[in-house]
């Protein structure tokens, strides 16, 4: 059985650079997903779609955060698909707000859902189905602003024996889902830990993924856990190797979340004026995320940096 | 380690007294849904006093977590290293919380109504609001299938307590019956606010005044209501926190002061 | 914050013998879901639910193999729902198909659906929904010999325009789930790896929840890789610890499938004399798995013996 | 290590002459969604072969194995062991084969008829049948959600290619639009059997013979086959196995001829 252990690259060209990867899978007016619950947020990619000035986007993201309201500010959203639109616990989105409340300096178009709401959509783009069904929204105003929040009826009576009725939503099928992760092999095999959020779904709901990683790893160390591995290759389309790529969320095991960030974001995005200078120095200033990282500098990132606990092995064991 | 207010004597600050009436409420309670802040300190004292085998829940998906600090966020890289499970989102609000395993969710809003309807979208307008806010974030999941409510509220005003909500996000089971759908939990049971503490059955009941805390009187409340508030027909005084309790609030649970202004 | 580190027993009493779950947990009508796909069979749960008499089971398993064959010949079993009722690929259920085709020694109500049916009547089951959708059954005859596989019209037009219809199956809610593990800790904090196939969910449908495990384990090794924890406490209500409980299946890192049981198998089933002789033998004739697993022997054991192919850790990080 | 029919030369078995045909068809294809046996070995050639970057989707949930010996079942250790990834049953059939993943799923029965429906069920009557089978598996899902199935049939008599299906556990596309539904894939688009191969180009097509093995006549075919068996225009011969492929089945995919009987 030697052959069977042959390595054949079958996944050729997958690893890019972000500029490459932006490039080839976002476009004027796609759906773009970014996933990540407050872990893992793939922040580099949204400042990259900025600097190659994309247009029009529909962007899909369960927690719309910093880097949605970065995109926003900087022009490339028409359109906003979302179940939170506030920065964490610390406070506001200002350009997001100036845009929904006074369409300034141009409306935007917002589909509103609950967070699993948004989870089912995924799962229905992931799995192929019409619909997914939930037991949320009765009684709630948001089905009169969302139409895409309807009703069925369950062909199976209830334990009374009456007729039940249950919301769905409609799947998301996203051109492009983006997600960060700690690491990937070559081919797109991607592990993620600590909080996995709704990044497996939202790879499987989507027609190309992009997977932005801390660190490409040898096929072997993705192979002594495989079940570690969230995305498997055949989900992925290219594989982006970005340290820091999540800052200001956080990777577990490589960086903390920078809680300063957050608490300042709400007074710059606040200012347009303030927010502008921010993009212009942090964004448009810096040609690719290296260079931000950098900028930040050593120091600063020491202070973000994490200690030791390491997960124990287990045993996959082998044939003797 | 501890702040100026350790131990069990000296003021009692209103965060402070939030989270020991919160924690009290939660006697023999099994699992708890809860964000980042007053719910969380609830919820440790709770565990230290009344619900020793209480579990938090979290919405990142944390369950079991016993951090080395006091999280800062519902998604502390604290609450994940060295937590007993850790979920995914699809697992988290379809396994463990639509299916049925949370007694007591913990909320907040910018505006709740008599009824215990929830919103925490927008003021004024949804189409133009005057203020855009956060939206449900899980609010609509934890208010229709937590076995109940409580529901925290620091500011109690007529604008906030409203009489008619400029949008429903998070509606109880009354709306949801009226809409044809049974849901599986009562709704708000609980409103603790920075004057005293309203309650409610379930379907069919109104909020109503059950307690004052010292020095509010009933008439205030009313009137920081934004209703016709309805009364017990004995409210009782709040019982101020023990010193027992404040002890391990200010030296075990929140040391460094992080909830605890 | 010391006070969050201490430990709470919070679960007292969840671990106990295979006896005392058996009688604490199931009971005669009870459906019963014994899941496991090839890979962690729970074969001591099925062999002391026969030493107890159980009668009158609604035994829910997508794969009904040995164990079942087992609990149908000992009288268990009134009713079967299953997706494949086969001698994995080593050849046939003697009994059940004596059950099934000539109602001997009396009948057996089988309801039939395929994996993904039973995966998402778990998944219904798991997440309390009415229904669950799938693009299974369309001209199939299933549904003519299973009223509860249904049909569902979509609220949403197809790409086309048209109207979507789409099957649906009902939840399935078992009395108790019983599942096979590597190990958990006292409080039910279940890790599995190698094959985990539908016991999350399995275990979240079920009204309460038996896992049997290689191992107990000290909390801080569950801990130490709270991603690996498939089934959290809050879910399970009994731990019973059975070393080899999985035989003749496998559990990975443990030990490895007897390949020569299940073609053996075939051949046992067939004659319900012989079959009848297997049961006092292993099942009657010991009084708990331990005993079982001893009368194999221990050289038997060393043949079923896997070597070490351990995970590298991972790291959580430890805020410095 | 090696059998006695190591090499490139010698007679050619009948699994040999089926794994060595299947792997033909799998040029270019990207992922099989396959079973233990034949379809293993065929996907193992034709990664040596015509198809080098294929990957095996096993129905147990492994993606990518890597296994260190030929695996016995879909569910072998040695599939687990240095795996890429290992995925749970509602992610292997929701995400990867509904979610429109695979290429080509390989499905065996006992009987199929001219449209490509299968029957695992039952010979007889479901209710009470003659013979009671195992059943679907996932072979409904994969039927359903597969771009094309190829079929494996070791056996080719007039009774398992049936004019009649005594029940169709698993419908091709043909059945599924009469029933309202638009199914992802065409169905079965491949049978090869001990005697040929069929083939099919989807919805509306019949089964036509398009080859036969070295020795075998269209007429010997159609005496075989339960229903008038159409024949393309120029049924062709099967190339024989190539001694280099023969080589890699023997020496390199099945060496203990675990499969290879």
């Amino acid at each position: 059985m030697r052959t069977m252990r042959r390595t054949v690259d079958r996944t050729a060209g997958k690893v890019m650079s972000m500029r490459e990867a932006v490039a080839a899978f976002v476009h004027d007016g796609d759906t773009v997903s970014l996933e990540g619950f407050t872990h893992l947020i793939p922040t580099a990619a949204g400042h990259e779609i900025i600097r190659q000035g994309r247009r029009d986007l529909t962007v899909v993201r369960m927690t719309a955060d910093i880097v949605v309201d970065q995109m926003l500010a900087a022009g490339c959203v028409a359109r906003l698909v979302s179940s939170f639109v506030g920065n964490s616990s610390a406070g506001s989105l200002g350009e997001l707000r100036r845009r929904v409340e006074r369409a300034d300096p141009e409306p935007l178009v917002f589909e509103e859902y609950s967070h699993y709401g948004m989870v089912c959509r995924y799962l229905a783009g992931a799995q192929r189905l019409p619909f997914y069904p939930l037991r949320s929204y009765a009684g709630s105003d948001l089905p009169a602003v969302n139409p895409g929040i309807r009703k069925v009826t369950s062909p199976y009576p209830a334990a009374d024996g009456s007729t039940e009725q249950i919301y769905v939503v409609p799947p998301v099928q996203p051109d492009v889902t983006i997600i960060h992760a700690q690491r990937a092999d070559h081919r797109g095999n991607t592990q993620i830990w600590g909080l996995t959020g709704v990044q497996a779904e939202a790879v499987y709901a989507a027609e190309k993924a992009v997977v932005v990683v801390e660190e490409l790893v040898a096929d072997a160390v993705i192979r002594a856990d495989p079940n570690r591995t969230l995305v498997p290759a055949h989900a992925v389309d290219a594989v982006v190797v970005c340290p820091r790529g999540a800052h200001p969320s956080f990777a577990q095991g490589y960086y903390d979340r920078d809680n300063a960030f957050y608490r300042a974001w709400s007074a710059i995005s606040k200012d347009p004026e303030r927010l502008r200078g921010w993009l212009e120095e942090w964004v448009y200033g810096t040609v690719d995320h290296a260079e931000y990282a950098a900028k930040l500098g050593e120091e600063f990132w020491a202070g973000l940096a994490v200690g030791e606990a390491l997960s124990e092995p287990v045993n996959y064991g082998r044939r003797l | 380690m501890s702040g100026q207010r350790a131990g069990g004597t000296g003021p009692v600050t209103s965060s402070e007294l939030l989270s020991v009436v919160a924690a009290r409420e939660l006697a023999c309670r099994r699992t708890v849904f809860a964000g980042i802040g007053l719910p969380t300190l609830a919820a440790e004292l709770a565990r230290l006093t009344v619900a020793p085998g209480i579990e938090v829940v979290y919405e990142s998906g944390v369950c079991g977590a016993h951090p080395s600090q006091l999280p800062e966020t519902i998604a502390d890289a604290v609450l994940i290293t060295g937590a007993e499970a850790v979920v995914s989102m699809p697992t988290l609000f379809g396994s463990v919380l639509q299916g049925g395993h949370i007694d007591v969710g913990f909320l907040g809003a910018a505006q709740i109504d008599r009824w215990g309807n929830l919103n925490t979208s927008v003021i004024g307008e949804w189409e133009r609001p005057s203020v855009r806010l956060p939206g449900s974030g899980g609010a609509v999941e934890v208010m229709a299938n937590a076995r109940e409510v409580f529901v925290v509220m620091r500011r109690h005003t007529p604008r906030s307590f409203a009489d008619v909500l400029d949008f429903c996000t998070t509606p109880g089971p009354d709306r949801a019956l009226a809409d044809g759908i049974r849901p599986l939990g009562v709704g708000v049971t609980r409103v603790i606010t920075e004057l005293g503490v309203l309650a409610r059955d379930g379907v069919g009941d109104e909020l109503r005044l059950v307690a004052v805390h010292p020095g509010v009187t009933v008439e205030q409340v009313r009137a920081a209501t934004g209703w016709k508030l309805k009364a017990t027909d004995r409210v009782t005084t709040t019982d101020p926190p023990a010193p027992a309790e404040l002890r391990l609030l200010r030296d075990d649970v929140d040391p460094n002061r992080v909830y605890l202004r």
